[in-house]
């Protein structure tokens, strides 16, 4: 790769084979105006942009007409540099913005700062660098860290997990308690038996039996009331009730 | 403080550092341009006596170790507080109710297989220890409690474990299962539960 | 012939000689049941000055290693150093100096795409790393080095990076549009703006 401080001092980029050459090498537009104005061999922030911009053009009309295939950018780059150029140039009437010089200020400032980090870059490389210049040991043992569990657990935890495995583990056995209940058979025939008695009505809490189980008077009241619903609608009792929640009387129909 | 070290003794220090094995004089020597090394290898060993590191020969090869009486340094201890996990902690009770006891019957009393690492946590924890072979087919191993295990938990003897009756008394079983349990009581059959807890302690 | 160290010296030489990475002071200590290391890596640094080791810290890491000048006796067959591309070692001084950086900010310094290929190499060497994102729009990745590049390149800090201070002192660091802002506020008294308009239209 062609380093542009080897470039014989004051060579004209007029050798066609080393213009060739050297547009393989650069590394984008800015790298190639950054080679040419160090050509210039005057400090970066005295150059001359006009002849800069010259230069780079020159060097994209050889190109071309060595019909090399040049990236677009290159030629971005090209039209940029002409239009700043006639700017710099030509008599303005108006004040444009940004001004040309204002441009051409600024694409110095970033020749400057891609030179300064590409010599930063060198300085940087030729320093005693670890595993070329200087080295570490070649066979350290290494720190160990040694980890110990210290396990823990307490009393409490050990005998609950035992209780919980033997009541996990014991067999399944599954049992419905014995409960009190009046059957709807058992009501049907308590109640039907009792209206066949009388002809008057009689309030359903009335038929319930007496009974202190308050689980079984619950379901006694219950079962008897849907016997009453049974009856009714066989047509063997009738139902009345004179206000939503009052008491529910009924009549046995005879026949 | 010392007087700096001439140009070989140096290069041979440093080429004893960066080196990847112990190297015999004849090979550092090579290494430095055929220079004699022996006299610069006597001076660095004595240099080092007694420093961090130091310069030794083993079987004619020369290299730099640390110190062996700082050996303890570059091993840190470092000590790690774990609670022993629900599945250990099952283990370990049923060890301690039943033992000795082996692999499978832990299996069979947990309702469920034992992880390998699990009985492996136990025994490094030292709260269990392999004491001997069922003579039955297979003569699996059998566990019990260590003596550590008992000064963990702070038992004078297995007997101080509670037994079912009064885990449940104490409200240490789980509420879902006291029904369960009361069902199993007053079963027909009698307490098998009981039984085996007895009989483990017995 | 030179005092004999004492133990706290001792140690931490040890330490750090085995160590297989550079450690900080903290890192020492800790392995050192905490005690105060600083004043032993003062001696050590002292000690080892002008031997064919040396003590060296970087981006506040210490290690051991061969001293530079013998460099030419242990290159030896050693060439296993990265070969880095031009484009590669242009993004890793960008990130060094302006750290933290995004892709964007060092593509407009080079002035051309970065490939993909060229941020990795310097990422796997362990050089670079990404340390967060810029909170603006599309909230891109920032890079900044690590204390590997310091020790690659015998970096006590970044500091040390050749000529930082000039080239922050020159604005040289600063983005394209802050300069032209200094610029052209100055006015045309000495300035780049008079100097380069008035050798533009020479």
């Amino acid at each position: 790769m062609p380093l542009p401080a080897d470039s014989p001092p004051g060579s004209p980029p007029d050798d066609e084979a080393a213009l060739v050459l050297s547009l393989d090498g650069w590394e984008g537009p800015l790298d190639l105006l950054l080679d040419l104005a160090r050509r210039q061999k005057v400090d970066l922030r005295r150059i001359s942009i006009l002849a800069l911009v010259d230069q780079y053009l020159d060097h994209i009309e050889r190109a071309r007409a060595l019909r090399l295939e040049l990236a677009a950018d290159y030629l971005v780059m090209a039209a940029w540099l002409a239009y700043l150029k006639s700017g710099l140039l030509l008599p303005r009437e108006a004040q444009e913005e940004p001004s040309p010089e204002e441009l051409a200020l600024r694409l110095q400032l970033r020749l400057q700062r891609l030179a300064a980090m590409r010599e930063a870059a060198a300085r940087l490389l030729a320093r005693d660098r670890l595993g070329r210049d200087v080295f570490p040991r070649g066979n350290p043992e290494g720190l160990a860290v040694d980890r110990h569990q210290q396990w823990t657990c307490d009393w409490f935890d050990l005998v609950q997990a035992y209780g919980q495995v033997k009541a996990r583990t014991a067999p399944v056995v599954h049992m419905v308690r014995d409960r009190m209940v009046m059957t709807l058979e058992t009501a049907l025939a308590r109640v039907s038996a009792m209206l066949g008695v009388s002809l008057d009505w009689v309030e359903l809490r009335d038929l319930l039996p007496d009974q202190p189980d308050p689980q079984l008077r619950r379901s006694a009241l219950a079962s008897s009331f849907v016997a009453a619903l049974e009856l009714a609608r066989l047509g063997k009792a009738e139902l009345a009730q004179a206000e939503p929640f009052g008491p529910l009387r009924l009549r046995g129909v005879p026949g | 403080m010392n007087a700096p070290p001439d140009d070989l003794v140096r290069a041979v220090e440093a080429t004893l550092f960066a080196a990847t094995e112990p190297l015999t004089a004849a090979a550092i020597s090579a290494h430095l341009g055929g220079a004699v090394v022996e006299p610069a290898l006597a001076a660095l060993a004595e240099h080092y006596a007694g420093r961090g590191i130091e310069l030794v020969v083993r079987g004619e090869r020369w290299h730099f170790q640390t110190a062996p009486d700082l050996a303890h340094l570059l091993r840190r201890d470092r000590e790690e507080v774990r609670r022993l996990s629900r599945a250990a902690t099952e283990v370990l009770a049923i060890v301690a109710y039943h033992e000795p006891v082996s692999r499978a019957e832990i299996e069979s009393i947990r309702g469920v297989q034992t992880a390998r690492g699990t009985l492996d946590v136990l025994l490094e924890a030292g709260w269990v220890r392999a004491v001997g072979r069922r003579e039955v087919p297979g003569r699996p191993v059998i566990y019990a409690t260590t003596p550590a295990f008992l000064s963990h938990f702070g038992l004078q003897s297995r007997r101080d474990l509670p037994g079912i009756d009064e885990l449940r008394a104490a409200g240490l079983l789980d509420p879902v299962d006291v029904a369960l349990l009361a069902a199993l009581e007053t079963g027909p059959d009698g307490t098998a539960t009981g039984n085996t807890q007895e009989n483990a302690l017995d």
